[in-house]
């Protein structure tokens, strides 16, 4: 097994156990701090995709924003300093949740299994993929000309949707800190 | 044909083409439209320049639509030059609106050479009138609402001009009929004039005839519409007729299924004839056709206030007088004859006796109503009335061309007329009483001529343009009394028509003398009368030269056959043998398919566009002979409705009271019943209002004794709420027990997907 | 990462073409052992290698830095230590003491294996007495202060989440260490060079914000709690004008690799080439314009003063590491240096040429071959001598030091910000002016493309054109900053 | 031709590691099912939100996995699912953002951010 395999075997379990952690441990603050890590296990998987972009912007908005503002919002809306959201979980969710997570891991698995690749596509679409993500030429279009191309439309779409769930998170807290 | 004018036109047509039949007709439809938003959204900020935005709406409006009329004009040379028929191939700019199945609805424009000149008309008087109405609704406290629902008004009787099928001529028809509600209704905080002390003051002493509890802007807004319902009923039940048939032909392998409500189709269709092999419930197509064409018409018979709808007119001078007027020209009465004019071609001869009796009748009706008015503005309503009639009876007894120059030409003359009694309102301080005025006409000479102008056309006195329309109103409905010996009940609207020319004169006249000439009766009124400033007088003589018949009949003199052509407004047509002169309007307003309309009935036509035959053929005597009379009588009626009016209104040779005394059995009693307006208003008011509203109160009993009771509080209700009971358990609301079921269903049904 | 693995495999080639050169049966077998080596050997080495290279490396960083910052401090403040305490020769004194005690009996084993191991060594050391510890005072503060954090006691508080509080340092120390891994250290000397190393490097100093948190909860202490939330919302303020000006680089460059922002402040390809007019600071006006933007945004980043505010001595006791101690407390210093060093790397790269000297001649005399250049004749590609690339690697280090010196001076020259006033400068001064520069920069391409028309000589006066602005423009700012430095506190 | 495929079945002797389709897929599934677990049993409103965090990302997994393996759409090959994911990273950051200030609002009013507490709409 390669160097590459080896690595790319580390990355997976590193994110599925911190995955398994942020599922099951029971101090909320640090079921936060293992989704961080789930995060950089997966912008590592999307390393080994070769999707090097998206990668960068999952460590950003991810690990750098969503966790921290997850963070804040744990530490803002907890009581005690000690024990940060610990909850006692009932018998019944833990096993009705078990069971639906267990029933949809099997659905899937079973939908995989459904699944047929075509090599030849696989491999052809990998150097096409390669070829651009990892080193784009000169005269090839990279993902950004994709994205402020064909899909400017939903681009725009989307940064004016950010800007409005901004604005109404701020209108939000700031209602409720003003009537007091 | 060497008619500068047209020719005129055929040059400036292909400069204009494209634009004019493409772009211009959306441009004047939708510019008031924009006027009118305009001046709502800006609001206040607009105060000032409202008059002037819709003015200049309505003014571009107005040249865009020259700008057509003359296009079709120089299309209508053009088709002119084989035969006598001058008609523009009509252009129709379609976007498909409905898909049902395989039939397509429309919506679109339409434009031939009514439209063309009808889009003219109501923008110009429109025009006018707003300009007017910068004198005349001066200071008032809602002055840009009244111009934005003027710009309204305008915008809605022009998509029923250029509208190119019925459902969307329906919809237009619709927003008419809501701009006269809010036009009528636009001092909608005046109280009933029953509790209204100004109007007590200034009515006439012996007002009789209307009921003062129910006579204010809001009852008469409300009237107007319910009326205008009941003909809508109609209307909307012709087009359902006319689209099955339409529809039930193109399932015959026509081509009708996309659009058949278009109006070329419906008259390709007639044609065609299809309508002979149809037959729905055992009903034959033509039957159908004569139904769809009554059923339509009653739409008309409520918009343009013929009996036995005709009441809400009169009420409906409750609004400003601007208001009245260009409801009485252009647009809201107007529109009910522009409908009978399109649905024209596929009336059949029944349908059209129909459409002339209803027609006399309304006539007579009105004239005599409108004899025993002592207001102003009443008589000049009720002689809408009867000048509508007479319309219909031109499009009754089969000469298009007749009536729809009357509509035209009556839509100048009336509307200036309106304009002169606001101006002499005006001049009076809202006195409306034709008894407390009388020799106005020194104090105001320039309202004098024009309404001289008016009455003289609106009474048919010959080189006005009343005489050309009117002559030939009633010479067409003698030659349709002539031509159909069978049906002895052609001669009613005939006489009736006849009888109401001479009550015109005499109603018009009194209303002339007992305004202008003679003593002031009040000095007080007389003393403070004032001519309007120059901003109201222009559009007045502007209109009065319009009511100079050579305008519309080419000719300074005409006698059948023949006269005086005006050159550049007339046309020199080969017509069987000799070369005849004929005036504009018998080139343009043609209808559509009047070649066709010949295998259906032997319908005589105007010689301009009858098609070349020998001379002798009995159609073309009856012509000749009618226009004969038909000049002649209408002219002994006007000298002796004059005679009448002069004699008791002029120099008081007779005096009317005296004459009621004299005779009460007769005189008296047509007066009385004229002065009560034959009791219709009573009838409806207190019979039908009251019936209707037990009817009404009994489906409502029923509505919630049975219906809320038993079955929606008792039935569904415990239905419903049996179901909530159950379903809302299962609602515990909790996120975790959604996630969960959804996962578990989702699991479900991806496993049965796989397993299928 | 993938140039240096070419380096290794060639390596293994031209070793077994040399042991092959021996025409003998032992030789060859070496050869042929030498060649089966399999090339996931390699590569780990190719990944090991540089990571240790980089881990040693980042010690020295934090360790330098600290030292040059006391010295720094102590020629601002007068503070005496740094400037005097030295006593002499310690180095060899200490070795001779350890020996002569180990000489004597009752000696631990340990403490004479490694007297033999100092005794033949004593005369160096002395040697490197006579040379450095004589003559550079404060050395054995800084010394001192190494044995102390790693022999003190690494205390946990008993009421800390022991899990967080482990691994918070860890984490920051990971951000700012992963961060080194694609600096542009020399054309030839460097980690990696992604395609999108400048995001990356983005992406990568923002995971520090975590650590910190972590770390200010799970001392489970007010302070520390406090410090961190400051510091959080502080370094994801500040991200917001740095990466503004990250943007326009990339704009202005046309690409993310480090290497490739650095060729690309190499110039035109004539005379002009590798002059310091062509680094971006010198040539693009609106660059020059986010130079201080970036540099206060760098010093956020850090949590430098003026903006300490995470560690404000004077409030929280000492901000998220107040409960550390020992080796972990001295994590978060390497943290912290380390990332001075990262950013003012970045600084360097995208503004001052990256490892370029700035001497076109020089430049010149290191190209090997000839440089690709495109249709206007902008360098491309250029391949450098071995050593230009030495020259280059301490081109770098030295520009590099120098702002890491300017971060020093300003944090023993400026008072510390309120809170309120470092969001009010984030957010109401430094975003505003980025965004204005990043849209210019944006346009300015436009124009420029419409204004050249793909000709040489015309994107080069235009070039020459916006370098004597962008001079203008960096003197402006220059007098800015003396003017404010000069105003009197209100 | 006719085509060869590649099926979970042959995953051990197929192409391993980072080149095979397979893993990424059963990563992606994995993460899913441990975000429906977290999202059923976490009684912490935050928590329920972290695990809408992990779904999504276990979308992203598989959209750039597919991106990368599948065959190509349009003439964007491979592109689709990276600029999807990236557009479900925006839509996470957003998401993440209302979903905490409507938790601290909930915070503000009830002082618990018990999912189980808060659900007045029940009946």
């Amino acid at each position: 097994m390669s160097a590459e395999g080896i690595l790319f075997w580390v990355v997976f379990l590193f994110t599925a156990s911190s995955a398994a952690l942020v599922a099951t441990t029971r101090n909320i603050l640090h079921a936060a701090f293992a989704l961080g890590l789930t995060f950089l296990g997966v912008s590592g998987i999307y390393l080994f995709l070769h999707a090097d972009f998206v990668a960068a912007v999952q460590l950003i908005v991810y690990v750098g924003g969503i966790v921290v503002l997850i963070m804040f919002g744990i530490m803002f809306s907890s009581h005690s300093m000690e024990s940060p959201g610990e909850e006692p979980r009932s018998k019944f969710s833990l096993m009705a949740g078990g069971l639906a997570a267990l029933g949809i891991f099997a659905v899937l698995v079973l939908l995989i299994r459904a699944l047929q690749v075509p090599l030849s596509d696989q491999n052809s679409a990998f150097d096409a993929i390669y070829q651009r993500t990892v080193a784009v030429a000169p005269g090839q279009k990279g993902l950004g000309h994709y994205l402020l191309g064909e899909y400017l439309l939903p681009f725009e779409v989307v940064s004016i949707l950010i800007l409005g769930a901004l604005a109404g998170a701020i209108s939000l807290i700031r209602k409720e800190t003003t009537t007091e | 044909m060497d008619s500068t004018f047209l020719t005129l036109a055929a040059q400036v047509g292909p400069v204009t083409d494209g634009f004019a039949f493409t772009m211009a007709p959306l441009w004047v439809l939708f510019l008031p439209l924009v006027a009118f938003v305009l001046l709502l959204a800006a609001g206040k900020r607009l105060d000032k320049g409202c008059d002037v935005v819709a003015i200049l709406a309505m003014g571009v409006g107005f040249l865009l639509s020259l700008c057509i009329f003359a296009e079709s004009l120089a299309h209508g040379g053009a088709a002119a030059e084989g035969g006598a028929s001058s008609q523009a191939a009509p252009v129709v700019h379609n976007i498909s609106w409905l898909k049902v199945g395989n039939i397509t609805l429309t919506l679109g424009i339409l434009v031939d050479n009514l439209s063309a000149f009808m889009s003219v008309v109501v923008t110009g008087l429109a025009t006018l009138v707003l300009i007017y109405s910068i004198f005349y609704m001066k200071g008032d406290g809602y002055y840009r609402r009244y111009f934005a629902y003027m710009c309204f008004f305008c915008f809605a009787m022009l998509g029923v001009v250029f509208s190119s099928n019925l459902l969307m001529t329906f919809i237009f028809w619709e927003l008419v009929g809501l701009g006269s509600y809010f036009l009528i209704g636009f001092w909608f905080d005046k109280p009933p004039v029953g509790q209204d002390p100004g109007y007590q003051k200034l009515k006439a002493s012996y007002a009789t005839g209307i009921d003062e509890r129910y006579l204010s802007p809001a009852h008469a807004q409300k009237k107007a519409f319910v009326m205008n319902r009941i003909g809508d009923f109609g209307f909307l039940s012709g087009i359902m007729i006319f689209a099955t048939t339409m529809i039930a032909a193109a399932t015959q392998g026509n081509t009708y299924a996309n659009g058949p409500l278009e109006f070329t189709n419906l008259y390709a269709a007639r044609e065609a004839g299809v309508f002979n092999n149809i037959e729905i419930f055992g009903l034959h197509g033509e039957t159908l056709l004569t139904l769809a064409g009554i059923l339509t018409f009653m739409g008309a018979i409520g918009k343009s206030a013929q009996f036995p709808l005709h009441t809400w007119l009169a009420d409906a001078m409750q609004g400003p007088t601007t208001g009245s007027s260009i409801i009485h020209a252009a647009t809201m009465v107007a529109a009910g004859v522009y409908l009978t004019a399109r649905i024209h071609p596929l009336l059949t001869t029944e349908s059209m006796f129909f459409i002339a009796m209803i027609g006399g009748i309304t006539a007579f009706l009105a004239a005599t109503m409108a004899m025993v008015q002592w207001d102003i503005k009443a008589v000049l309503a009720y002689s809408t009335v009867s000048q509508l009639a007479y319309m219909m009876i031109g499009l009754g007894s089969g000469s298009y061309t007749a009536g729809v120059s009357h509509l035209f030409t009556h839509a100048v003359f009336k509307c200036m007329l309106f304009l002169c009694a606001g101006s002499v309102i005006h001049a009076c301080h809202h006195l409306q009483d034709m008894n407390k005025m009388g020799g106005l006409r020194k104090k105001m000479p320039k309202t004098y001529l024009a309404t001289l102008c008016g009455v003289l056309a609106i009474t048919g006195v010959p080189f006005f343009s009343g005489f050309y329309s009117k002559d030939a109103i009633i010479a067409s409905s003698i030659e349709q009394a002539l031509t159909h010996p069978e049906n002895a009940l052609t001669w009613i609207p005939c006489i009736l028509a006849i009888l109401t020319a001479g009550l015109t004169a005499f109603y018009m006249f009194r209303l002339l003398f007992m305004t202008f000439h003679g003593e002031p009766r009040d000095q007080h009124v007389y003393d403070h009368a004032h001519e309007s400033p120059a901003i109201a007088t222009t559009p007045l003589l502007l209109l009065a030269v319009g009511c100079l018949g050579f305008w519309w009949s080419g000719h300074l003199i005409q006698w059948p056959g023949g006269g005086v052509p005006v050159p550049a407004l007339s046309a020199q047509v080969e017509e069987h043998g000799e070369k005849a002169s004929v005036g504009w309007i018998d080139h343009y307003v043609v209808s559509p398919n009047s070649e066709m309309a010949q295998p259906h009935e032997a319908k005589p036509e105007h010689p301009a566009v009858a098609e070349a035959g020998d001379a002798h053929s009995p159609a073309e005597e009856a012509h000749h002979k009618s226009h004969l009379y038909a000049t002649v009588i209408s002219i002994a009626m006007l000298l002796i409705g004059l005679m009448a009016a002069v004699g008791i209104y002029l120099n008081r040779a007779l005096d009317m009271d005296l004459i009621i005394e004299q005779n009460p059995g007769t005189v008296g009693m047509l007066w009385e019943l004229a002065s009560q307006l034959w009791f219709f208003d009573r009838l409806y008011q207190d019979g039908i209002v009251p019936l209707a509203k037990w009817f009404s109160r009994t489906l409502a009993r029923f509505d919630f004794g049975f219906v809320d009771r038993i079955l929606v509080d008792g039935l569904w209700g415990w239905t419903t709420w049996m179901a909530g009971t159950l379903v809302r358990s299962m609602q515990a609301g909790r996120v975790s027990y959604y996630v969960g079921v959804t996962a578990g269903a989702v699991a479900l049904i991806v496993l049965l997907l796989l397993l299928k | 990462m993938v140039g240096f693995l070419e380096w290794l495999l060639s390596c293994q080639q031209a070793l077994v073409k040399w042991l092959n050169s021996f025409h003998g049966p032992e030789t060859g077998y070496v050869a042929d052992f030498v060649g089966a080596i399999p090339e996931g050997v390699f590569v780990f080495l190719a990944i090991v290698i540089p990571v240790l290279v980089v881990g040693l490396g980042i010690q020295a960083v934090a360790g330098i830095s600290t030292f040059v910052e006391r010295k720094v401090a102590a020629k601002i403040q007068l503070r005496l230590g740094p400037m005097e305490c030295n006593v002499g020769s310690f180095v060899g004194a200490f070795a001779r003491a350890f020996c002569e005690k180990a000489a004597k009996p009752g000696a631990s084993m340990g403490a004479r294996a490694l007297a033999l191991v100092l005794g033949p060594l004593i005369p160096l050391l002395d040697a490197l007495d006579k040379i450095v510890t004589k003559r550079v005072p404060g050395l054995p503060i800084f010394a001192a202060d190494g044995l102390k954090l790693i022999m003190k006691e690494d205390i946990i508080p008993a009421a800390a989440d022991n899990w967080l509080f482990r691994a918070a340092p860890t984490i920051v120390l990971a951000s700012a260490f992963a961060a080194l891994a694609c600096l542009p250290y020399s054309d030839r000397f460097y980690v990696a060079d992604f395609n999108i190393g400048i995001f990356y490097l983005a992406a990568v100093t923002s995971l520090e914000v975590m650590g910190i948190l972590m770390a200010g909860w799970a001392s489970n202490n007010k302070w520390s709690l406090l410090g961190g939330m400051r510091s959080a919302a502080q370094i994801t303020s500040y991200e917001i004008p740095a990466g503004l000006t990250i943007l326009t680089a990339m704009i202005v460059s046309g690409t993310m690799s480090m290497q490739g922002l650095t060729v690309s402040q190499l110039g035109v390809d004539n005379w002009q080439l590798g002059w310091a007019w062509n680094w971006y600071a010198f040539s693009n006006p609106l660059m020059t314009i986010l130079v201080p933007i970036y540099f206060l945004a760098a010093l956020a980043e850090c949590n430098r003063t003026p903006f300490d505010i995470p560690e404000a001595e004077s409030e929280l006791v000492s901000g998220y590491h107040t409960e550390y101690s020992g080796m972990r407390f001295a994590l978060f210093f390497m943290a912290e240096y380390a990332m001075m060093f990262v950013t003012s790397a970045i600084a360097v790269t995208i503004f001052f040429g990256g490892w370029s000297t700035g001497i076109g001649v020089l430049e010149r005399a290191m190209i090997d071959g000839q440089p690709t250049y495109d249709s206007v004749g902008q360098v491309t590609a250029v391949h450098f001598h071995w050593w230009g690339s030495l020259i280059h690697l301490l081109a770098f280090l030295v520009k590099t030091y120098l702002v890491v010196l300017i971060m020093i001076w300003v944090r023993w020259a400026v008072p510390r910000f309120r809170p309120d006033q470092m969001m009010a400068l984030c957010w109401k001064r430094l975003m505003p002016i980025g965004m204005v520069a990043f849209l210019g920069a944006s346009a300015w391409l436009l124009i420029r493309g419409g204004l050249t028309g793909g000709s040489a000589e015309k994107s080069l006066q235009i070039s020459q054109a916006t370098g004597v602005l962008s001079l203008f423009v960096f003197l402006a700012v220059l007098g800015g900053i003396w003017i404010w430095w000069k105003k009197p506190a209100q | 031709m006719e085509q060869a495929y590649l099926t979970l079945a042959d995953t051990v002797a197929g192409p391993s590691g980072p080149d095979n389709l397979f893993n990424y897929l059963l990563l992606g599934a994995f993460l899913f099912a441990l975000g429906i677990f977290c999202m059923i049993t976490r009684r912490n409103a935050i928590g329920v939100l972290m695990g809408v965090e992990l779904i999504l990302n276990a979308a992203g997994v598989n959209f750039v996995a597919f991106s990368r393996f599948g065959n190509r759409m349009g003439d964007s090959p491979g592109f689709d699912g990276q600029i999807f994911t990236l557009f479900i990273v925006v839509l996470a950051a957003a998401e993440a953002a209302v979903a905490l200030a409507l938790v601290l609002a909930v915070f503000q009013n009830r002082h618990s951010i018990d999912v189980t507490q808060a659900d007045e709409l029940k009946w």
